[in-house]
C-alpha cells in the first residue's frame, strides 16, 4: 500500500530535484510556508527579453517528498510559459503529473510550489491571484 | 373546504427522538417549558457525536493519518453546515466558539478592544441578554468609549426613534442587538438598525442565540457584522457556538485566544497569525460538539426552521390567551403576532420562584428569574418573570398543564 | 522468588472499553501512537455523557426544577472531583474552560493585561507549547513589558542556570512553563521554578495539558499559582478544560468573558462580578463535557495515575531502545528515565511527514510536524520531527509495529 | 405534593411578616440581594444598652415565599440574643425552624436573611464572618 503512495517519479524527482538552487538577481522570487508541516519553498524567475515569458526557473526549500517533488515537477512545466498563462494555470494541471492521490492534508504540501510561483509572478507582473489560492488557507505566502 | 397550504410539524411524534422525554417528574410526565434557555437533544446527535467518538476521534488538520482525516472533514463538513445555515457567503467566516457568549466577546476583545476609543459610543438595546451587554459595557469603560441603551416601549418592542438621540454625543462604532429576545420574545428589526449602524459607519454585531434555533436566518439579508450563535439551544449539545462575522472585518482584526492552531509563524521574536477561520480557533476545538452541532441543523432542516416557528408561535398565542384569562396573570412582550415561542408573566402577589416551585411540582419546568436580562426587569419594574418557552417537541397539552399550574399556585398562596 | 510490588496495569484489557480499536484502519488493526495530541475515549465517559443528555440535560445553577437541579449536581459533581484530582485547597478555585489553551488565555487576559507593564518581564521557556508561548509574548507587546525565554541544553531539558540573566533586565511578574513537555516528553522542574517565580514577585503560570492526563499533579506541591488542563486528553470530550488558580489572586483579578452568569447586578450604569467560580464562567458552561471530564476522572482513578505512567515511561524506554538501533534515525530529548511516554525522532532523508504517511498505510497513526513548538524546532535546527506517543491503552505490539513501519519508511525512500 | 412545600407556616410568615419595616438610625444595618432570584433583603438592628444584644431587628425586601418567610422568622429568633451569639448562630437553627425540603437554590433564598444579619453585625461589632457564608457563593453581600 505504502509503495502506491509514493511512485518512482516522486521519488525520482524528491531525490533529484530539478532546477533546485538559488537565483540572485531574480525578476521575481517569493517564497511561502506551509506551517501545518513546516514545509518552506522559495521561488526565483528570471523573464525572457519580452519581459513575459519564464525563461528560468529556480527553487529552493526543504519539506516533505510530495511538497518537493511537487514542485521540482513544477519547474519542468512551467519554463517557457508566460506569467498570464501561469496565472491561469489550475492546480489540478500539477495534481495530474503528481498522479497520486492525495488528503486534504497533503493537498497543500503538493500546491505549496504551485502558490508560492502565482504569488511570485502576481507581484513582479500583477497578474491575478484568484481567491482559490487564499483556499489553501494555511500557507502563509509571504 | 379549503385547507390552508402551510409546513406543519408533528410535534408528538418529534418528541418520541427525544429520549428525556422517557421519564417521570414527581411521577408525571416532564412537560418542559424551558426550551430557550437550553433545548433537548434528539438521539440524531446524540448518535452522532458518539458514533465520531467511537470511529473517528482524533485531533482535526494537523494529522497525516486517517483518523485525523476524518475527524478533519466531520469538523469541516460542520463548518459547512452552519455557513449554509446562516446563509454566509464564505464558509471562512465561520468561526466555532464555546457559545454565543463567547462569540460576542471575542468581538467585543478582538474588535472592540482595538478600534474603540473616547469620543466613540456603543449602542445596545435594553431587551440585550446580559452576553450582548455586558462585554460592551466593560470594553466601552476599558477604552473610554461612551455606552448608550436603545429603550423598549410600553409592549417590550425597540423604540427607534431613540437611535438618533443615542447618537448625539458621539461617534457610534457598534450597534448590538438581538434578533430575538429571551425574556420576552420581541423579534428585533435588524435590517433597521444595520442601516442606521452603517450608515454611522458603525459595525451591527447580532445575538442570534435566541433566533438560531427557530427563526431562519439569513446574515446577508439581515445586513450584519457578526452574528452569533450557539448550538445548545437549537438541538444540539453544550460546548460549541458559532460566530459568523463578515471577511473583510474578520481578516483586519487582531486574533482573541492565542495559541497552537491560530498561527502562521512562532518565532522568539514575532508571531504572524494563521488565515480564516484558524485565526480566532485558539488550542484544540470542540470537535465532537461541532460535529453535534452539525447534526443539529440536519435535524432542523428535516423539521423545517418555518415550520417550527409557525408552531411554537400557535403554541404561545395559546399560552398567551390562556394565562390572561386567570386572575392576577401580567403577561409581558408584544403582541401574539409579533412574538417568538416565548411567554413571559407574573402573578401578583407570588413571586416567581415560588411559582416554578409549584410547578416543578407537578412536572412541569418553567424558568423564573430575571432571564440574564436585569436591564430589562429594571425597566418592567419587577425582580424576576415566569418564562414559559417552546420548541419543535412542545405540545398543546403542556400549556394545560401550565395554566393548570398556575392555578393551583394561586390556590396555595391565596 | 521476589514479586516487585509495584501497581501495574493491564492495557490489553483497558483496550476493550474504547470503541475506537475495534476497527481496521487500511485493512489493519489501529496502533494509535498520537495520544498526546488527543486520547481515546472509555465507553464510561460516552455513557456518562450520554446519560446526562438522556435524564439531566438542563441548564445549570438557574433553574429552580428538578431536572436543572440534577445537571447543577451533575456539573458541580465534575468540578469537585477535577479539584481533588489536582488537589486543589478549594473546589471554588476550579474554573471549567473549553481547553487549556484557553485557560491560559483566561490568566494571560484577565492578569496579564491589567498587570503588566514596562518594565515588567514575562519568563517563558523554549519547551513551551505555542498555547503558554504566544499569549504572554502577545500581551507583552500589548502592554509594553518585556518577553524573554529560558533555554534547553542538549537533552531538551531546561537550563534554569538562565534565570537570572532573564531576571537581568526587568521585573519578573510572570513564568509560565509547561510540566510536561508536549514535544520531547520532559518532566520540568516546576517546584523549583515557582520557588524562583515567588522569590521575583512574580506569579508561576503551569501548562499542565500534557502532565494531567500521565502525572500524579499536586497544585499545592507544585507551589504554582495556575495550573491548565485540558480534558480531551485525559479520556474526556473536548469542548473542556479546566483552570485552576489560586483563589486570593482569582478574587482580586478581573474577570475574562463577559455575559450570562458571570455577574451580580447588571445596571445601565455599571456592573458588578459574581462570585468564584462563576465570574470567569461566563455563559452556558459546557455542561455535558464537564459531566465528561469527571467521568474521565473517574476512569483514570481507577485505573491509577501513577500506573499509567510507570507503564507508558515503559513503554517509551522500549520505544527509544529500539528506534534508536535503527540506522538514520536520530531521537531528542532527554534519557528515558527522566520523561514522559513521549518519543520524538527523525529519520536521516525523510520528511517526517512522509513517514507518517508510510506508517498510516499500515494503520499507525503517529504525529508528524512541529508539535505546535516552533521556538523548540527553531533549537533543534529541524522544521519538524516524528513523535509517537502513548497511554494507558498502548500496548508492546504497537512499538514493534512502528519499528517496522520506520524500516519500511526507510526501504522505500533508500 | 406542591402543598408540602409550603407549610402553613411558611405562608403565614410569608403573608404576614414579622419585624417587617424600616429602621431609621439602626445600630447595624446591611442588605443582601440573591442576584438569582432577584430576592432582596435589608436588616436593621438596634441594640440594648450593653452594646451587644438585640434589642429590635427589623427587615425589608421583597423576594420569593422561602427568602421573605425565613427571615421573618428569624427576626423571631434572634431578638434578645447577643451579636457573638449570632454570629455563631449556625444555619441548620434557621432551617430547621424553616422546617421544609430545600434544593440547593432554595437553600439559598432561605438563608439569604441569616447571611445579611451576620454582615451587618461583622460590620458594626466586628464579629467574625465565617468562610462559610462566602459559601452562599451567588449571594452578593453588600
Ligand atoms: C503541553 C501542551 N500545552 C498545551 C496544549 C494545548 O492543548 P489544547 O489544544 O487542548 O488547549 C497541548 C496540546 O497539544 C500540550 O501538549
Ligand atoms: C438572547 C440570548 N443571548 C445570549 C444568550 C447566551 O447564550 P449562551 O449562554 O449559550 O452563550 C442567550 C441564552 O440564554 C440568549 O437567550
Amino acid at each position: 500500500m505504502a509503495e502506491d503512495l509514493y511512485r518512482e517519479v516522486i521519488l525520482d524527482h524528491y531525490k533529484n530535484p530539478r532546477g533546485h538552487g538559488v537565483m540572485e538577481d531574480a525578476d521575481a522570487q517569493a517564497e511561502g510556508v506551509n506551517p501545518l508541516c513546516g514545509d518552506e519553498v522559495s521561488i526565483y524567475v528570471q523573464f525572457a527579453d519580452d519581459g513575459e515569458t519564464l525563461e528560468e526557473v529556480k527553487f529552493s526549500g526543504r519539506g516533505c517528498a510530495i511538497s518537493q517533488a511537487s514542485t521540482s515537477m513544477l519547474m519542468e512545466m512551467v519554463v517557457g510559459k508566460t506569467a498570464s498563462e501561469i496565472a491561469g494555470l489550475p492546480k489540478e494541471a500539477l495534481l495530474e503529473e503528481v498522479g497520486i492521490p492525495l488528503t486534504p492534508v497533503r493537498l497543500k504540501c503538493a500546491l505549496l510550489g504551485l502558490g508560492v510561483l502565482k504569488v511570485a509572478l502576481h507581484r513582479a507582473k500583477g497578474t491575478p491571484l484568484p481567491d482559490e489560492w487564499a483556499g489553501l488557507d494555511e500557507l502563509e505566502l509571504t | 373546504m379549503v385547507v390552508t397550504a402551510r409546513t406543519s410539524l408533528d410535534a408528538q411524534k418529534l418528541r418520541a427522538d427525544f429520549p428525556i422525554f422517557e421519564q417521570e417528574i414527581h411521577g408525571k410526565p416532564l412537560a418542559y417549558l424551558d426550551s430557550a434557555v437550553t433545548s433537548q437533544k434528539p438521539r440524531q446527535v446524540l448518535d452522532a457525536m458518539r458514533d465520531f467518538y467511537e470511529t473517528s476521534n482524533a485531533n482535526v488538520h494537523r494529522g497525516v493519518y486517517t483518523l485525523s482525516e476524518r475527524a478533519t472533514e466531520a469538523f469541516e463538513g460542520a463548518r459547512q453546515k452552519v455557513a449554509d445555515f446562516v446563509n454566509a457567503p464564505d464558509v471562512r467566516e465561520v468561526i466555532f466558539t464555546r457559545q454565543a457568549t463567547e462569540a460576542l466577546n471575542l468581538v467585543a476583545y478582538a474588535w472592540g478592544l482595538n478600534n474603540l476609543g473616547p469620543g466613540d459610543l456603543v449602542v445596545v438595546t435594553e431587551l440585550e441578554h446580559h452576553s450582548n451587554f455586558v462585554p460592551w459595557q466593560y470594553m466601552a469603560e476599558k477604552t473610554g468609549a461612551g455606552f448608550r441603551m436603545l429603550h423598549v416601549n410600553e409592549d417590550g418592542e425597540l423604540d427607534l426613534s431613540g437611535l438618533d438621540e443615542a447618537a448625539r454625543d458621539g461617534n457610534v462604532k457598534v450597534v448590538a442587538a438581538n434578533l430575538v429576545s429571551n425574556a420576552l420574545g420581541t423579534i428585533n428589526p435588524i435590517e433597521k438598525l444595520a442601516a442606521w449602524a452603517h450608515a454611522q459607519g458603525a459595525i451591527m454585531v447580532v445575538d442570534g442565540a435566541q433566533a438560531a434555533p427557530h427563526h431562519p436566518v439569513d446574515v446577508q439579508a439581515l445586513g450584519c457584522d457578526f452574528f452569533a450563535l450557539s448550538a445548545h439551544k437549537m438541538c444540539g449539545p453544550t460546548g460549541v457556538g458559532a460566530l459568523w462575522g463578515r471577511r473583510e472585518i474578520l481578516e483586519a482584526m487582531e486574533p482573541f485566544n492565542l495559541g497552537g492552531h491560530m498561527i502562521s509563524k512562532v518565532r522568539y521574536e514575532s508571531t504572524t497569525w494563521g488565515e480564516l477561520p484558524h485565526k480566532f480557533e485558539a488550542g484544540t476545538s470542540p470537535i465532537a460538539e461541532a460535529v453535534g452541532l452539525g447534526a443539529a441543523i440536519d435535524y432542523l432542516n428535516e423539521v423545517g426552521i418555518e415550520a417550527i416557528e409557525a408552531h411554537e408561535q400557535e403554541l404561545a398565542a395559546v399560552a398567551l390567551e390562556r394565562l390572561g384569562e386567570i386572575e392576577g396573570v401580567t403577561l409581558y412582550g408584544p403582541p401574539a403576532d409579533r412574538r417568538a415561542g416565548i411567554v413571559s408573566f407574573n402573578v401578583e402577589g407570588i413571586h416567581p420562584h415560588d411559582v416554578a416551585q409549584v410547578l416543578d411540582s407537578e412536572g412541569v419546568a418553567i424558568r423564573a428569574g430575571h432571564h440574564c436580562c436585569q436591564p430589562l426587569m429594571t425597566r418592567l419594574a419587577v425582580a424576576a418573570t415566569n418564562r414559559a418557552s417552546f420548541y419543535l417537541y412542545s405540545v398543546p397539552e403542556e400549556i394545560d398543564r401550565l395554566v393548570e399550574g398556575v392555578q393551583k399556585t394561586r390556590k396555595i398562596f391565596g
